[in-house]
């Protein structure tokens, strides 16, 4: 029916990749979008050059996008190194989705890219200036 | 099926799908090409051909500033401009239009209230009651007042059904209060407030009321005189109105009493290098250039309601009501918030549909050219008693009709089929 | 001779008798039958049929709250409220467009500044610098504020030809004030003041500069970044845009560090019975539902603005003061205020009319189709300084032309010719 | 040319009536319109009957509206009584200009009645409701 909630992110949503709590870990981060009370906890595991993300889970809940964004995102770490993670463009998460976000619901697609960011910087990440103040 | 409908005329009201005509966003495709049932009320309203139309007329034939102009067309402007503050002062019961205050909005005018009479009546000790059902509006303004002098702030709480609990009323008011804030209507949840009644008792523990009518001066016919109330505030995009312009209503001898909230040039009388002398209400709190148009824009809005006649408007709006709290109750899964009884329930439908997010049944009511509202509301307070973090929200107005009602319900269904699965 | 003076193009600029067919209001017949000749832009400017019609537009089919909408109508209304708000950033040269707060007037943005900075970084024994050219919305809310905190307030006077006193200035600046607020060009005179320089000197002294640009920004090019300053105040009203729309301009590390000044929905981000956070700038201080329509109303006049080029506007006003200012120097009786360079006169010309009160004056005038302000232009310090009761001020702006001027001149001598035997 | 300064007003502007001071008086107020800078000073003396006005004059500064209402008002005065004149409507006081008073004049053509107000109330005289905050 709706081009947003085609099959691909209802179908991320309904079966998440990378879903749960890596034990032993070696980054951890968790954060929220109060405005929806959007909840997001991100764990990695470094390979033993301490840079490249071995393995990658989250755990949360909220709405489909912020879930299926967080399943759609976390496919794409493995095998990264925290600089390169860090110099993720948060448009790039967007168009990853494949489907139009209205200003209103870019901090719902952007709270796992924000979880992201805290986890690989060190527990500080803002929003991205394009969701600022939505 | 819109023809069938047109026919709908209500028993002393008036025809939702007719009146549609009167407004443009009705000709606009929606995205997905289906027509736009708009059900977000309660967060502004579309606006009227005729409100448009005075306020293009207003900006090219009849526009100058206002108040000072020795001139013919800032004279015309002026008397525009004054007209519409009768009107506003007609259209809710204030004795005088002097006692009309324009401001931008409900939220302005409750800040000049907590900034004015607040600094100047409220002092370390007082209390100020509000409620758990406010607007954030009715709410963060008192929390920052009674912060900076040392007052306290009590909060009126609700029970389950969406209503003020009137125990917790009583007993807030028995601790003597200076002031108790409510809305007139609550915006998240549609409970109707028994404001005379609770004005009545605050007056008899001697403190002053602050109404939040942005909810029901729109929907309903208000006369703060009948309340006995001492401020009222509202905002006009709710209400048929343009965006940057609302009213604060107070009581003459309150605002003559109170200090200025901004000031500059129209509320003065005479500057010196030394100080100020303030010009009378309601000029005293309208410093700068008002929003000019806005406000006779506003009085455009309140002729358009007043040829409806709001005993009307609420009739309808409580038709509509019914029909949609009937047809969501039946089906499962879904929570309804606020009270059940029509009589203290305005036409604002607060819902939680079992497993779906507010936001992805927003989305996905946008796609089917429903328009609603998910999200907090700007009433956590009132999520955080229910334990939700948003909900849906659908709220009526004159344009709306049983098709609308429908089309409410099918997308709700159309809705729980798409997350069927989850 | 309209036909005649619409080849009056001057060179690099316009020609204001062929913007007239813009504005619907000199379609309007005046009472005395003649055309509208209105020489009141410093009070507030007509409006181009470009801003009326994206208004009402906007009114018809791109209308719903702002922000949180999850729905396309209400992204439509969000991404065109932003938009105008990158227009005003770019149209005065803010590096960015969330350094613009959208307030009703230069006045509330004054209010804002005087109530959130002021009253967190004014303290008792503070200096805080305006001048004795400001409008009243640049003098009473410091009033207020040097007064609450205990601060003092200092004046930078005037020479006798209507510039500001440098020596005076740098006095004040040597004494260490926090603040030093100063308009770039004053209404009630139209000098034009040297602010670059003057922004300099107090940054070298410590203060931070308040920039009064609501009579520069609507008439000459205005660069916040070039010329250094803190922070700007603007209303659309007298730039071609609506009625209750302005904005505030601050650098971002002094608003994200300002408490808000009014509170309600939209400011915060998470409110609970104990308290609330705020949300990030500009929303910070944008408290309940903005003036949507009527910001998108002001990015309209910056288009039309833009598209004339504001150097343009500067030497079409500069063209107009030229000749008027020589025209009426010829007339005995006639005493002109402010500074007879054009280079720092901006298109404002107050004069005195030996023996006729300038409210006799405007009403003669205005029998003439004739549309000047008399009265202190919310200056009464400066006509305090020229011990003046009040004055007569002609303004000019893009849709004038000499044609104009003639009538202006013509007025003079029909009101001399009146009173004569006075 | 103009209605409002057809020479009636120019008339009684330019060559008052009942201009200076009367010196015994009985009752004196003095006021003015700090918006325009407009001054009036008003003196009656009265009949033996202590409520009868015997004469009247005024002095003040402005604009030709303000003088020519002080000029057209005090001329109707002689043999009121101190109530009636109390009684006076400010409307009547525009009616007697016989031109339109625009809002903005409207403290102009009212100053002389406020004064007059004031002198006959023992010195508190408000603007009449129509004028005020204009
Ligand atoms: C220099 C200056 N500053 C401030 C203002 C106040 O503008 P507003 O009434 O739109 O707030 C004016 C308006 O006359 C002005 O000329
Ligand atoms: C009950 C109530 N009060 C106050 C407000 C604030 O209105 P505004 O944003 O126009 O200031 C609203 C708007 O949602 C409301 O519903």
């Amino acid at each position: 029916m709706d081009n947003l909630y085609r099959d691909f992110i209802l179908e991320h949503y309904k079966n998440p990749h990378n879903k749960g709590v890596l034990d032993p870990h070696d980054l951890h981060y968790a954060d929220s979008n109060p405005t929806c009370g959007d909840e997001m906890s991100i764990t990695l595991l470094l390979e033993s050059d301490r840079v490249t993300v071995a393995d990658v889970a989250f755990e949360g809940r909220g709405c489909a996008i912020s879930q299926a964004s967080a399943s759609i995102l976390t496919d794409t770490l493995r095998g990264q190194t925290l600089d390169q993670i860090r110099a993720l463009d948060p448009q790039a998460v967007l168009d990853e989705l494949g489907v139009p976000i209205g200003p209103a619901r870019l901090k719902c697609a952007l709270l796992s890219y924000k979880t992201v960011q805290g986890a690989v910087s060190g527990g500080v990440a803002e929003w991205p200036e394009m969701a600022e103040a939505m | 099926m819109a023809v069938e409908t047109s026919k709908q005329v209500i028993p002393g009201a008036f025809s939702g799908t007719a009146l549609r005509g009167d407004f443009p966003v009705f000709d606009r495709p929606t995205g997905s090409g289906q027509r736009l049932v708009y059900l977000d009320a309660a967060a502004s309203s579309p606006k009227p051909r005729t409100v448009i139309d005075t306020m293009a007329d207003a900006y090219g034939h009849h526009y100058a500033n206002v108040h000072r102009g020795i001139y013919e067309l800032s004279e015309d402007a002026t008397r525009r401009f004054e007209q519409a503050r009768k009107a506003v002062a007609g259209f809710i019961g204030a004795p005088s239009e002097r006692e009309i205050v324009f401001v931008r909005n409900a939220t302005e005018a409750i800040n000049l209230v907590a900034y004015s009479w607040g600094r100047t009546n409220v002092h370390s000790g007082d209390l100020v009651v509000t409620t758990q059902l406010e607007h954030h509006a009715n709410i963060v303004p008192w929390q920052q007042l009674t912060r900076e002098v040392g007052a306290e702030l009590a909060y009126v709480g609700l029970t389950d059904d969406g209503q003020l609990n009137l125990d917790d009323f009583e007993a807030a008011i028995a601790r003597g209060p200076r002031l108790v804030c409510v809305s007139a209507v609550s915006n998240a949840l549609g409970t109707i407030n028994p404001v005379a009644e609770l004005t009545a008792k605050a007056h008899a523990a001697g403190a002053l009321v602050l109404l939040d009518i942005a909810q029901a001066a729109p929907h309903m016919p208000v006369d703060v005189s009948a309340i006995g109330c001492d401020f009222a505030v509202l905002s006009g995009h709710k209400m048929l109105g343009p965006s940057g312009i609302g009213a604060l209503w107070g009581r003459r001898e309150l605002l003559d009493a109170m200090p200025p909230f901004m000031t500059g040039g129209n509320m003065i009388l005479r500057v010196t290098l030394e100080g100020a002398e303030w010009n009378t209400v309601p000029q005293k709190f309208e410093a700068g250039t008002p929003a000019i148009v806005e406000a006779i824009g506003l009085g455009a809005a309140i002729g358009y309601l007043n040829a409806l006649g709001m005993a009307s408007v609420r009739e309808h709006e409580r038709y509509l009501f019914e029909h949609a709290w009937a047809a969501l109750h039946e089906i499962e899964g879904v929570r309804l918030l606020g009270p059940g009884d029509p009589a203290i329930h305005a036409g604002v439908i607060s819902m939680d549909i079992e497993g779906i997010h507010p936001h992805d049944v927003a989305t996905v009511f946008d796609s089917l050219g429903v328009a609603v509202r998910a999200g907090h509301h700007c009433a956590q307070p009132v999520m955080d008693r229910y334990g939700l973090p948003a909900t849906t929200r659908a709220s009526f107005y004159v344009y709306n009709d049983l098709d609308d009602v429908t089309a409410l319900t099918d997308a709700v269904r159309a809705c729980q089929r798409l997350f069927g699965g989850a």
